[in-house]
């Protein structure tokens, strides 16, 4: 149980870091999507699977929809945007 | 009553129901809204009558049936039914000004502002943390929704700042409510206070932090100072009419979610309450200064308001059960006039702050526009004033006086950049297009200014109540003067013979209980009113804004007198204040002398009120800090405060005296004001100063601090200013302004005359009083016939007039001959009784200075009356008829009144040379019959004037009989380098009068003081400048603000 | 009864008044090696004056500047006692006290300042602005030597000040109080129109300044209040300094020395601007006067 | 540069901050005040068996009428905000061509989809999930449906109507709460029933169930409006 | 133990969440670090209600109600996530929004360009 909570957070950073350094923003937005997922396992963990419902639900499923939805948009604005600062 | 759970369940069911309406139906849309608005108004008007009527305990509703600490329960008490009135009232009246931004955007924005309503209200009436958490970020949402409402272009991008900031805040308060809940084990804020008490020191460090977090995120929601940029982009970009909603409302509900956690957080946290509050008060205000955008400094003063109130909130352990009259005044203040001046700012087209002179044309708007800066500035008869006054008594009381400085400094700014806007609303040129008078807007701002005047006469109850202060709305000379506003139909001289009447009819009622001295000055402030009121019936048409303005000067005059405690005292003085500038700001070049007018007195009255507070609290310590603290009981302060309550004091009368250093206002003020609004404020308005020293001698007496005594550099003071006023004077070009700066040299004599501390002395600075309001009104009136006849004021200009103007001379030449004191007139009795005076003193070296100032008075009289009657006529001025009737007849009043003053000055001073004794025993006068003596000399006034008589006429006789058959000839015939002069200007030696003084003693009359005023006025304006680049306007960087003040917070906190 | 002897004194220095001024000039000339007027010029030019018939006036005020300036010298001579001691000769000084004396010295300038004001000519206003300049400067010193005297003796009515030097010379103020009487005289140079303080007459420069315009009855009042005024201010200075005069010829010697006072620094220096003599006052009159009061 | 180091060092000092919170941090051995009441009363009080849903519709009823209201306000604004944007049927290119497999498992999917949220949003009081849950099950369903056919164009009145009047409801059995029981949204209007049943647990399952339905009609009512918004 | 890793996971995911918040330039990215932070908070919140040993608080056949007091663990920090959750969605939705409008009104996502409002 502790082995897997571990596990589960370690990706949990990865996927967090991947979602802030990577370039292209697509990725970005799977990766939190990732996350999202990885999140809702950990809350099965915690023993509240309310939450872990609607994390998945809404957490990895709609936020992300909408992110790609507004990406779709916005397609040209990203690559002009993109560079860090 | 119904049950207030109503108010978010009726906004909710209609922002339901408008879903379900067409899109066409928007008619049918706004009605619903206006209805469960006005609905929502109602219940929470219903439960506020309950309270204030019938003073019921404050009921919890719960709900899901369970007790509070396992459900949510919503508390209305008065403050919350209070608060819930203003918000929905504010949204109601928005909803009206905003009616056709609504229409075009259609019912969803209509359900949004509903919810907008519903989560202010829901803010301020939750009970439960978590519930405050949805309730703000419903607020949040609905507020990035109702900025799409504003037609400016960089809305959106303060909406997504204001998005970027709120998340931040939720994260803050997210992880503070949880770690809350796992130290206390409830989310009901009063479970949570009870468990704090109790909790084992384990987990108080955990539990601290917690709080200090989800403190920090409320604050961080009433827009503490540096990381407050986003609220002022969305308060500069939204629609006005949601902007008024934003700060009125948002304002409100957050800082009583502040209130309620500080009763968690326990008495720990109410330093860094108060730290942030002062900061965010006295920063916002200084970065306002520069701001040109109306709405940008709208903002500013809004973050600026929020901060005092959290100041007060911070200060609840000191202030006890008053917090909620001082919070809540100033709340109610800040959200009417906010909300009356954003609605203000939806009518005006232009954003620059001189764009508001379109609003000259609506005497309404005008009237509104002065309410609500005088509201937000806490000005009397409104709650703001009463709520300052009880902060800074309950502030000294403890010795808390950084502080009150710091809020005295602040509102001192906030006053100056508030009346600079009012300043360029009346006098700059006005812009092309006139205001858009929507319905909706202009009756949101009546009800709001009608609000305005409701709550001062509430606060105004209140305080009696609680307090025993009088209610400043029910004195009879402040409702005498008000009544002047609906007047202002009548033509001008209907409402002057109205006006002189009250004055005459005011002091024939009350003059019997007054002691000779306050008899003196009540004289002169109503009688002396009166007479030169009369020159105002020169004016023609209706002349709106004169007479209330002045009624109100003389109200504000006669309370100073009748004042017996000190609170009556401070409120006559600032309605006198505030009288005088609207009628100095009458003139037409006067708008920034009027600015600095009011400024320094304001700085004055602000010293006067740390005085008095430091003076209340100054009681014996076994005492409790008094309520009413009388006037006379000054002289029983506390030694070690005594000194320093006399010093405010004495400095803060001698800002209306215009002592030197703090004389720059003066001659701008007295010079640019009306002809006849010029004599009221020289002659009159300069005594209420000296009066304020009167009192403050009379009880204060001599006074010693750090070995100095401060009478005797009051002396000093006196004297410098009467010569450096006097030098001054001489070199002015522009009549007027050498009439002012005469005053300041004569006040300068009073000021030193006080402060001899002798009963010839003060007979003397009385003496001064009544010959300087007889003279100086004379020859301003004379010299305003003059200005108005010839249309300059500039002597060189001007000269020859003796022919054509000949009662106007008269009353210059009687004026002049009393002024220097040259024996025959009264001028020569005040003269007399100083000299005695100064023989008494023990003081020597200021006796000098006193001595070169006489003289010089001298030079600069006979510039006045030979440049402008005497030498040459100008050809321009050759048809010229002789002043109007009404301003020459004042003047002949008062030649009367000096000649018979100069027979028998007994008619004044015999009474009051008695009260003198009660305060000096020795050194009076006998009065034997028709001579007067003094242990040093005597002085025989009709003989003088009977032996003078009698040889100027001999001679004058004998000289016509002489010449009874001279020819008159013209000023041009004669003998110049055996030529005929052709230019009246060339052979009129007028200009530069005194070249030679210039020489000699120029040196002393270098604008010192004024640089000094100006590098300070300089120093904030670029300071300011400069600081407020630190909102880049980058979201990113406000969130980055946000973080940092919370880091910087926790370090301060870190420290306690 | 007070009236005929005020006249008689008034009479009597009325022609004293003629025959010292002409005296002096006559001295002033010795000294530049002219012949000089005879003694009794002045009478001549009275006579003359009162005689000439074409007169015109510029109007009231034009009246009112020789009637000002007499009666501010008569006034001045009748408010203070000549003669110390005698009930005749102590004029109408029972009205008022030293500080009258002091303020009544301006009434006369006042009313000459408005009369010549009226005139139009601009010589007369450049004169008054002169006059007007230096005399209050010349005004303090005396001031703070009168405010001194007032302190030593304790009282300002001038019998009671003369009363107090009565007895030896010793207790002249002069002797009691030097520092007082030092910056009396200094402010006497420059209230006596003699060269270096006459700018505002400067003969050459402005023709007698103020009175330019006046001429035949005006100038002929003016002319007697040239001869009383000087002599009523000297009354002062002798009563206050000087132990005052018990009797008319020691009246006449004490004030006929104290003229000589400011004739012999007259013929001596050259004439100082305007700006020039009130810094000379300001810096050599005044501390000495401060001093008096302060060392008091 | 210095910005990026600033942040780093603000963000690091958050975290010593939420370190020391983390360090102070014992759990608990027992259960607190309020959770043990819950422990106890909920089955007797509110007869529902998934007692995190007892807390989010009765005990803490008035968040989640706030929750709701949140996404009512986002649907709104989401709307309200793209109005601006023009039509798609006006000049568009002709959308991409969608797959064979997309449109028939569409077909096939979409009412399980459907099926799976009904199931989870009615049974929200015995089983984990609720409303919310429910309602984005369903509004991925939805979602599935606009993929499957972008020219579909979903009747907004429809929308509206099935949100508001769901929104309606709720806050009409809010107030049959004061009126009837014990306070505003309190579920004893209906009898409890017995524990674990379907039909217990008083007024919940009709709240969730309303609740799920509006949340559904929300999230489809936003994806809707961003899909009729036309590229840039 | 769980409940401190999870915890320490859960500040972490709000310090990166801040942090890319707080660097990127462009709208959508601070938007996806926020969610970041959003779902950081959600872990601690719930994370602080786990207890060791004990089960979800969902009263059936394996959870009497009667022992449920000593067997499960917290409810309200549950109830409060859920709502959170939502919330953030809402918010999020409602950025996306404005990031669109803005796109759409100035052809640019960096934050660095909105800045007409300052001073």
């Amino acid at each position: 149980m502790l082995a897997m909570t571990l596990l589960l957070c370690v990706a949990m950073i990865g996927a967090a870091l991947v979602a802030i350094r990577t370039d292209g923003l697509p990725v970005s937005i799977l990766a939190a999507g990732l996350l999202s997922l990885l999140a809702s396992v950990v809350f099965l963990v915690l023993a509240s699977p309310d939450v872990a419902m609607t994390e998945a639900a809404i957490g990895s499923g709609l936020t992300t929809f909408l992110f790609f939805f507004v990406l779709g948009r916005v397609r040209s604005g990203e690559r002009e945007g993109g560079e860090h600062d | 009553m119904v049950s207030a759970i109503f108010i978010l369940a009726a906004a909710l069911a209609a922002a339901f129901l408008l879903g379900l309406l067409k899109d066409e139906q928007r008619g049918v849309a706004y009605a619903i809204t206006l209805l469960a608005l006005a609905f929502m108004t109602w219940i929470s008007a219903d439960w506020t009558w309950a309270f204030a009527m019938d003073g019921a305990a404050s009921v919890d509703i719960f709900t899901a049936g369970t007790e509070p600490p396992f459900a949510i329960n919503l508390r209305v008490g008065l403050a919350e039914a209070v608060l819930t009135l203003i918000i929905s009232l504010t949204a109601l009246l928005s909803a009206l000004a905003m009616k056709d931004a609504l229409l075009a955007l259609g019912r969803r924005a209509m359900a949004v502002l509903l919810v907008a309503t519903l989560a202010f209200c829901g803010i301020v009436l939750t009970r439960d943390i978590f519930n405050l958490f949805v309730f703000f970020e419903l607020a949040a949402i609905s507020t990035g929704g109702l900025i799409l409402l504003s037609d400016d272009e960089r809305a959106l991008a303060a909406g997504f700042k204001y998005l970027i900031v709120s998340q931040v805040i939720s994260i803050l308060l997210l992880i503070g409510i949880i770690f809350a809940y796992h130290a206390t084990g409830t989310l009901n804020i009063d479970g949570m206070a009870d468990a704090a008490q109790s909790i084992l020191p384990g987990s108080r460090q955990a539990f601290m932090l917690a709080f200090f977090l989800m403190f920090m995120a409320l604050v961080a929601e009433l827009k503490p100072f540096p990381a407050n940029g986003w609220a002022l982009d969305i308060y500069e970009s939204a629609h006005p009419a949601y902007s008024a909603i934003f700060s009125a409302a948002g304002g409100a509900a957050a800082l009583y979610a502040v209130d309620k956690l500080l009763l968690v957080g326990g008495t720990a946290w109410l330093p860094a309450a108060t730290g942030i509050g002062v900061v965010t008060f006295v920063g916002a205000n200084l970065l306002a200064l520069p701001q040109t955008n109306d709405r940008r400094l709208l903002g500013y003063s809004s973050v600026a308001q929020i901060g005092l109130i959290l100041t007060v909130l911070g200060q609840r352990d000191v202030l006890g059960d008053l917090t909620g009259f001082v919070a809540l005044g100033l709340l109610l203040a800040h959200s009417v006039a906010k909300a009356g001046l954003y609605w203000l700012s939806s009518l005006v087209a232009g954003r620059e702050l001189s764009a508001w002179a379109a609003l000259r044309g609506h005497p309404l708007m005008i009237f509104a526009f002065a309410t609500f800066l005088c509201l937000l500035v806490g000005l009397p008869p409104f709650p703001g004033f009463y709520a300052k006054w009880e902060l800074a008594r309950v502030l000294a009381a403890e010795g808390r006086i950084a502080l009150l400085a710091l809020i005295l400094f602040g509102a001192l700014i906030e006053a100056t950049y508030l009346f600079r806007w009012f300043g360029y609303t009346i006098k700059r040129d006005k812009p092309a297009e006139d205001i858009a008078c929507a319905s909706g807007n202009v009756i949101a701002i009546c009800v709001a200014a009608v609000t305005g005047w409701v709550l001062g006469y509430l606060w105004g109850d209140a305080a009696n109540v609680m307090l025993g202060r009088g209610n400043l709305l029910l004195a009879l000379p402040l409702l005498f003067a008000l009544a002047f506003l609906l007047l202002e139909w009548l033509p001008a001289w209907t409402k002057n013979m109205l006006a002189i009447a009250g004055l005459v009819g005011y002091f024939a009622l009350t003059w019997g209980d007054y002691d000779p001295l306050r008899l003196i000055f009540f004289v002169i402030f109503l009688i002396g009113g009166a007479v030169i009121l009369l020159a105002s019936f020169h004016a023609h048409g209706r002349r709106v804004g004169f007479y209330p303005a002045a009624m109100l000067m003389y109200a504000g005059m006669t309370m100073l007198i009748e004042a017996t405690d000190t609170f009556g005292f401070f409120a006559a003085w600032e309605i006198l204040t505030v009288g005088s500038y609207f009628l100095i700001l009458r003139g037409k070049h006067s708008e920034p002398h009027a600015l600095s007018y009011l400024v320094f007195s304001l700085g004055g009255a602000f010293l006067i009120l740390a005085g008095f507070a430091l003076a209340a609290s100054g009681a014996p310590l076994g005492v409790s800090p008094r309520l009413t603290f009388a006037l006379s009981e000054l002289a029983q302060v506390a030694q070690p405060l005594a000194p320093w309550v006399f010093l405010l004091l004495a400095i803060g009368f001698m800002t209306k005296t215009a002592a030197i250093g703090l004389h720059i206002w003066l001659p701008g003020a007295h010079a640019e004001a009306e002809t006849d609004v010029s004599p009221m404020v020289s002659g009159i308005l300069l005594k209420a100063g000296l009066f304020g020293l009167f009192i403050l001698l009379m009880s204060m007496g001599k006074q010693q601090l750090y070995g100095i005594e401060l009478t005797y550099v009051m002396l000093w003071i006196g004297a410098i200013t009467a010569l450096l006023g006097n030098l001054m004077a001489i070199f002015q070009e522009d009549a007027k302004r050498l009439l002012a700066y005469s005053s300041i040299g004569q006040m300068g004599y009073a000021l030193f005359g006080l402060a001899l501390m002798n009963h010839l002395g003060w007979l003397m600075a009385l003496m001064f009083v009544i010959n300087h309001y007889i003279y100086k009104s004379m020859l301003f009136l004379s010299v305003g016939g003059v200005a108005k006849r010839t249309g300059t004021r500039a002597m060189y200009q001007m000269g020859g007039l003796i022919a054509l103007m000949p009662l106007s001379f008269i009353a210059v030449l009687i004026g002049i001959i009393a002024m220097s004191g040259v024996p025959p007139l009264s001028g020569f009795g005040g003269r007399w009784i100083f000299y005695n005076a100064i023989l008494e003193s023990e003081y020597r070296l200021p006796m000098v200075v006193i001595f070169l100032s006489g003289p010089i008075a001298f030079l600069y009289l006979f510039r006045l009356i030979h440049t402008i009657f005497l030498g040459q006529l100008k050809d321009e001025h050759r048809k010229l008829k002789e002043a109007p009737f009404w301003i020459v007849l004042p003047q002949m009043i008062y030649v009367v009144l000096l000649l018979a003053f100069a027979v028998v000055p007994g008619i004044a001073l015999r009474r009051v040379d008695e009260y003198m004794n009660q305060f000096f025993p020795t050194g009076g006068l006998n009065w034997s019959g028709l001579n007067i003596s003094s242990p040093y000399g005597y002085w025989d006034p009709i003989a003088i004037m009977i032996i003078v008589g009698c040889i100027f006429m001999t001679l004058f006789l004998w000289l016509l009989f002489v010449n009874r058959k001279a020819q008159k000839v013209k000023q041009f015939n004669i003998v110049f380098a055996a030529e005929r002069p052709y230019r009246p200007e060339t052979t009129h030696f007028a200009w530069n009068f005194f070249a030679p003084y210039r020489k000699a003693l120029g040196f002393l009359v270098q604008p010192f003081v004024t640089q000094f005023w100006g590098a300070i006025t300089d120093t904030l304006h670029t300071g300011a400048d400069i600081a407020r680049r630190f909102y880049t306007g980058n979201g990113q960087t406000y969130a980055i603000h946000l973080l940092g003040f919370v880091v910087a917070v926790y370090l301060f906190a870190r420290g306690i | 009864m007070k009236i005929p002897y005020a006249l008689l004194t008034l009479f009597i220095v009325v022609n004293f008044g003629f025959l010292q001024n002409a005296l002096i000039q006559k001295i002033a000339a010795r000294v530049g090696r002219r012949y000089g007027i005879p003694v009794w010029q002045n009478y001549i030019d009275l006579i003359k004056n009162y005689g000439q018939r074409s007169s015109i006036t510029h109007g009231v005020m034009f009246y009112l500047g020789p009637v000002f300036r007499l009666s501010g010298g008569v006034g001045l001579l009748l408010f203070v006692p000549s003669i110390y001691g005698s009930e005749m000769f102590s004029n109408f000084s029972f009205a008022g006290d030293l500080i009258l004396a002091l303020y009544f010295v301006f009434f006369g300038t006042l009313g000459m300042a408005l009369g010549a004001a009226e005139s139009g000519h601009p010589h007369s206003a450049i004169g008054i602005t002169r006059g007007l300049s230096q005399v209050t400067a010349a005004e303090l010193p005396f001031a703070l030597a009168v405010f001194s005297v007032a302190l030593q003796y304790q009282t300002l009515s001038v019998t009671d000040i003369v009363a107090a030097q009565q007895g030896s010379i010793l207790n002249w103020t002069v002797f009691t109080n030097p520092l007082a009487v030092a910056a009396a005289m200094l402010g006497f140079l420059g209230s006596m129109m003699r060269p270096p303080f006459d700018v505002v007459l400067a003969p050459q420069e402005i023709p007698i300044g103020p009175p330019t315009e006046y001429h035949s009855s005006y100038l002929a009042l003016m002319q007697t209040n040239r001869a009383i005024f000087p002599v009523a201010k000297m009354v002062i200075y002798m009563s206050l300094f000087f132990g005052g005069a018990t009797s008319w010829p020691v009246f006449f010697l004490k004030v006929f020395c104290i003229y000589l006072w400011s004739a012999f620094v007259g013929v001596v220096f050259p004439r100082f601007r305007v700006e020039q003599s009130i810094r000379w006052f300001l810096i050599w009159a005044v501390p000495i006067g401060v001093l008096s009061i302060v060392l008091m | 540069m210095i910005r990026r180091a600033v942040v780093l060092a603000l963000v690091l000092a958050m975290g010593a901050i939420f370190a020391t919170l983390l360090a102070g941090y014992a759990p608990d051995g027992d259960l607190n005040l309020t959770a043990r009441y819950y422990a106890d009363r909920t089955a007797p009080d509110i007869g529902s068996a998934n007692i995190v849903t007892a807390i989010i519709v009765t005990y803490r009823g008035l968040d989640t009428l706030g929750e709701v209201t949140v996404l009512f306000l986002s649907a709104t604004i989401v709307g309200l905000v793209l109005a601006g944007g023009r039509r798609r049927e006006t000049a568009q290119r002709p959308p991409v061509p969608v797959g064979e497999l997309l449109t028939t498992g569409s077909r096939f999917l979409v009412p399980l989809i459907m099926l799976l949220g009904v199931y989870v949003f009615v049974n929200g009081h015995l089983t984990p999930g609720g409303g919310f849950q429910g309602g984005a099950v369903v509004a991925s369903g939805v979602l599935l449906m606009l993929l499957a056919d972008p020219l579909k164009h979903f009747s907004h009145r429809l929308i509206a109507a099935v949100e508001s009047v769901a929104g309606f409801a709720y806050v009409v059995i809010g107030v049959l709460g004061l009126v009837l029981a014990g306070g505003f949204l309190d579920n004893r209007i209906l009898p409890l029933g017995e524990l674990g049943a379907l039909a217990s647990a008083g007024a919940i399952p009709l709240i969730y169930s309303l609740v799920g339905l509006k949340v559904g009609a929300e999230f489809s009512s936003m994806l809707a409006s961003l899909s009729e918004t036309e590229e840039l | 133990m769980i409940a401190q890793i999870a915890m320490a996971t859960g500040f972490a995911l709000i310090l990166i969440g801040l942090y890319g918040a707080l660097t990127n330039h462009n709208l959508l990215r601070m938007i996806v670090a926020f969610t970041i932070a959003d779902t950081g908070v959600n872990i601690v919140i719930v994370a602080v209600g786990y207890m060791a040993g004990r089960t979800a608080p969902i009263l059936d056949a394996a959870v009497p109600a009667a022992e449920a007091a000593q067997r499960i663990i917290d409810p309200v920090p549950q109830a409060l996530v859920l709502t959170a959750i939502v919330i953030g969605l809402g918010i999020t939705a409602l950025m996306l929004a404005y990031a669109y409008k803005l796109y759409q009104k100035k052809r640019t996502l960096d934050i660095g360009k909105l800045t007409e409002l300052k001073w």
